[in-house]
């Protein structure tokens, strides 16, 4: 594992991702615009989807293929509901609900990292973990809101949340004491079908779906033609990413003030949780190396960008300031630089 | 110069098109829209994540005065439905 | 032809613009930001520009490319004259102009896919195709504008446009009945001179043109330094590009209420007849496949960049809600998807 | 805190410089610039096509009340000729 | 609708953090916030390099009127130390 | 040198220069998005930094390193010293330290587009000229704002400067009889700690250091990882940056109202005089050809990004309209199409 680690450690975008951290920590002006940075993000989600695609084009639906993707699909599902029991003894329901949507669901970067990782080691993932990575995200969202929603039905209907109802909302929070101290109920949350529609036709949802289906039908051809954008120029890019998420995380942590020792602890905890789980899985499913550890690493990942996107509206009574934090400023992180070399090290342990 | 009301409305970019077409159907298409606009408001911060997926739309719009009344009342639901911000002032238009 | 077409529908760039328009009609909040669109547009007139200049700077002017070129340009006088005539006995006469305006001028996109269709089939054609783009842009805007002015004197001033030379419009439409209850005419049309300013300093028009010139002067050690930007990642950034185009034609077609059957019939049947003219002469002037077939794919194709973007303010009376939706909402999909591989038939079965 | 007279212009950016250079010649160089701003108005939809050849810059004026009459005066003949739109309002310079 | 003041400010964007902690430290962390402005002012021109190391975040902030001159009288020493502009003007809230 | 010369201006990146330089003139519509410049511009500076520590890392520190960083930095205090006491005379204290700083600092696109060229002729520099890149960055704002100190306390405080500190600037410039006429103080310039803070925490500054480290840090691996991107696009890349980089020109070269005849002589003869003074030093420390044409071409660089950036907060009292115009409307396009031919033939006659 140590090999591995310090491998992790002169990957060039990986590296990259620290230089953003320490350029953000000294308040430099550095700046990627926000369109490039959305350009980015859409590129990444296209690259691994095409190459995703085009690898499942090649071996067809294998035996392997179905196994990864049931075991991520009950893992879905497991890990919201392991969470929530876990937080609901801690915290308010609707953090503990919006947290727990936050780690059932997948993180499509540090998937992009661990295939970047995994496969410079001969352990490449087949194709298929991007479909695992489809069909994980969404999940753990609309059983967060059914939990907010039974959360919202204990708790009675406030008196607060009739007044919103009536009237939009004023200029700026009623209490003048702070930002963190109030934290109003907003308008009230969406219907289930506007949050369905929200979670499944979200943009980068729908561009790595697509790109799934055009790597699978445009063969060999349609490869070569777009190999030198989807991998040549990839690590590149990815790096250039990494750049901006280092800066971002160095941002967010400045504003870290919801996320208490409790919930950094929870922030590594559950990753390590949710790795074992599919280790465990995987393992007994006969997986190979590469398929358990990226299985491993997409249990362990925290959505921050669809599921605090939906859960906003969804679950407007819980904090992005605690469950987007924890996400990106804690487990983010972790995973790059201490997960994904080991879950890969304890992988191979297990299968290699 | 002739006096307008002038409304700077901020909301959602995935709902702007909902506003644009209440207006369409008020009979006002005439509009200035600025994409790609960050904010904190009660729905939280918006715009500032490197994916940009939620960020906001600034619309602004000018209206004879005697129908901007008829505008906010069609406005309003909306807001209401899906947040955003909409300030009303005075304008004279060249 | 058959394989051909189905050629065309595994094409990765292709599939994209169908990711598109499927994206797009489930409304989905996918965007690509204005300022990376444009890049992209950008990109692909600096690529295409350089190619060909690099391709003609190998071969020097041939006999083949001054025949392309001149059936290129009477291509550019005869087919907005024959639209004009076609249009004018059924809608308003600026409308006309601007339709016909339209169908003369070229699209470079559709340029750009016909020419990665036809290489890709072993037809590539030559390096004047591109001086031929260029040269078809512009004929026919300056056609449609004196057409556009014989309408105007003919109508003698109306008191509505006497009105407006003296005030600035008013903050919105007169009219409250709807957006296409009226169209009231603006301000005044542009000057000629203007308007011969705008279609020749164009961005796009130069960019083209320069990318040309650098293409044929900087030989093969410049080929070279470029190949990897401008071949490389030509087709992915092509299928990002496509990508934004289908949303955009989504887009298009939601608000296409201007547009009824005799419209679409016409923008379907005049690159049908243009590319027929153009097959016809270039297999008397004795074209290759592949110049044929390309040429076919010019005279077919409608602009919906640069003509919408000057008739704009040079017939104010015409409505882009007919000639921009019928070039980007109609032909191109039309062309990209069917008459690509047509023509390309139809020029393998006259030369091949 | 003075008063100070508040013009939002929305033009063509490829003719946002003429204005601009307007201001200058009165001796008022002092601006804020918006680029990459979409719209719609007598000419149209602006800016949202993918090309953005031809989309709206968005100019934020603040000047002293005694000079408003003159700016607009410089600015008129301007919209006459490529269109766009100018808003002036009141506001107090801090 | 209630009467709110409009804050317009436009400062460089790399102090605009300041200006927006010293609006959370008042408690009023509502804001709109446009990237990538261009200008120029005392400070000479801002944003027009390619480089855009230097540009201005555009801050639209709507507080209750009974806040302003508390507002006014944090920012302007933010103000006079990194420059920017900031203009008040009235609005009402929809 | 001719064919040197020559050789240059087939350079696509060069070309493409010059197509923005005319397509600037004549006023076209033509735009790169901010952002995208914005990208383009880091991505510059990412690509060298990684070229240079992957360069570093291959050789380590060597003795030819350790001269020429030397000899950068000794250019970097001279140069400016230099320039002020030549300017001081002619023109105001502020404009000539503002003049000074902008020749003794460098720039980074000047020194990338002589690496391009001198490794097009076989004459690669070495690794380390980026680290004399990133160092010659900074001395020269430094002293020149303690030149501007200087200036101040011998005007003494002047009555506006007193008035200023008071209230924050009016709307628009006192005086109504145009921009150039009245060149008003502005608010009271930064503090030190300030102006260091800027100075060493600039984005762009952080971008290249630590590129360099990455690239030194992530070995042959991390090398061929990023290779497409930072070498592949790289020269298209740059093109697209240069067409950008003419058009800037182009509006500047407009609006030079304030730089005359000598400022104009200045613009050019300072960089040959830096070059002459980096060629002697080299020759005699015994540097390459490559090295020592790249260090005669950041000698003979002027910044026309960090330094005004800086200075115009650090010595408000100089007209960017005087630095920041000279050195990229004159130094710049000088260098690209003579200085660094020049400086190459000489260094070749030199140590050849
Ligand atoms: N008081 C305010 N001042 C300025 N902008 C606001 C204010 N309140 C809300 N906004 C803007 O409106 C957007 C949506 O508001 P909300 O729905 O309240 O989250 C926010 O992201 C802000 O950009
Ligand atoms: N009533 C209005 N409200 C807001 N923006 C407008 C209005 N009318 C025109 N504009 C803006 O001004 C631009 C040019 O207007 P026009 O020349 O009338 O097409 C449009 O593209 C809009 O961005
Ligand atoms: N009179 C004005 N009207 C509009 N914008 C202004 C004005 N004065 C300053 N600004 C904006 O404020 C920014 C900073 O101003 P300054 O600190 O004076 O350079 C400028 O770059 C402009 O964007
Ligand atoms: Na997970
Ligand atoms: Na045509
Ligand atoms: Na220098």
């Amino acid at each position: 594992m140590d090999l591995s680690m310090v491998g992790n450690l002169t990957d060039p975008a990986i590296l990259f991702f620290f230089v953003g951290l320490l350029v953000g920590a000294v308040r430099s002006n550095l700046e990627i615009p926000a369109p490039v940075a959305k350009f980015l993000s859409l590129y990444l989600l296209m690259a691994i989807g095409f190459k995703g695609g085009q690898a499942l084009g090649q071996t067809g639906v294998t035996d392997a293929a179905v196994r990864v993707v049931a075991i991520g699909v009950v893992l879905a599902l497991a890990i919201p509901a392991l969470g929530f029991v876990v937080l609901r003894r801690r915290i308010d329901h609707f953090d503990a609900a919006a947290i727990a949507a936050t780690y059932g669901s997948v993180s499509a970067v540090t998937f992009i990292a661990g295939t970047q990782f995994l496969t410079a080691r001969g352990d490449a993932p087949g194709g298929y973990l991007t479909v695992a990575l489809v069909l994980m995200e969404s999940p753990a969202i609309i059983m967060a809101v059914l939990l907010a929603t039974w959360a919202r039905a204990r708790r009675h209907v406030t008196e607060q949340a009739t007044v919103l109802a009536g009237v939009h909302g004023p200029p700026q929070p009623p209490t003048a004491s702070g930002v963190t101290a109030g934290h109003p109920v907003p308008t009230p949350p969406m219907s289930m079908r506007a949050i369905l529609h929200e979670a499944f036709t979200d943009g980068a949802h729908l561009v790595l779906i697509g790109s799934l289906v055009v790597g699978a039908a445009s063969g060999p051809t349609g490869g070569r033609a777009m190999a030198p954008f989807v991998d040549g120029v990839f690590t590149g890019l990815l790096a250039f990413f990494l750049l901006e998420m280092g800066l971002l995380v160095a941002r967010q942590l400045r504003e870290a003030r919801d996320v208490g020792p409790f919930l950094v602890g929870f922030a590594i905890g559950m990753p390590l949780v949710g790795a074992t789980l599919a280790l465990a899985l995987g393992t007994v499913a006969g997986l190979s190396v590469g398929d358990l550890a990226l299985l491993a690493v997409l249990a362990a990942s925290g959505s921050y960008i669809v599921v605090p996107a939906v859960v906003r509206y969804a679950i407007p009574e819980a904090r992005p300031s605690r469950y987007f934090t924890m996400a990106l400023a804690v487990t983010f992180p972790f995973n790059i630089v201490i997960g994904i070399p080991l879950y890969h090290a304890a992988a191979r342990a297990l299968v290699g | 110069m002739q006096h307008v009301k002038r409304l700077d409305l901020v909301v959602g970019s995935r709902v702007a098109t909902r506003f644009l077409e209440a207006l369409d159907t008020l009979g006002l298409p005439h509009r200035t829209v600025i994409p790609g606009v960050h904010g904190y408001g009660q729905h939280g911060p918006r715009g500032s994540d490197p994916f940009a997926t939620f960020d906001n739309t600034y619309l602004l719009v000018a209206v004879p005065p005697d129908r901007v009344d008829e505008v906010v009342a069609a406005l309003q639901p909306l807001l209401q439905e899906v947040g955003g911000m909409c300030l009303v002032s005075d304008a004279r238009w060249v």
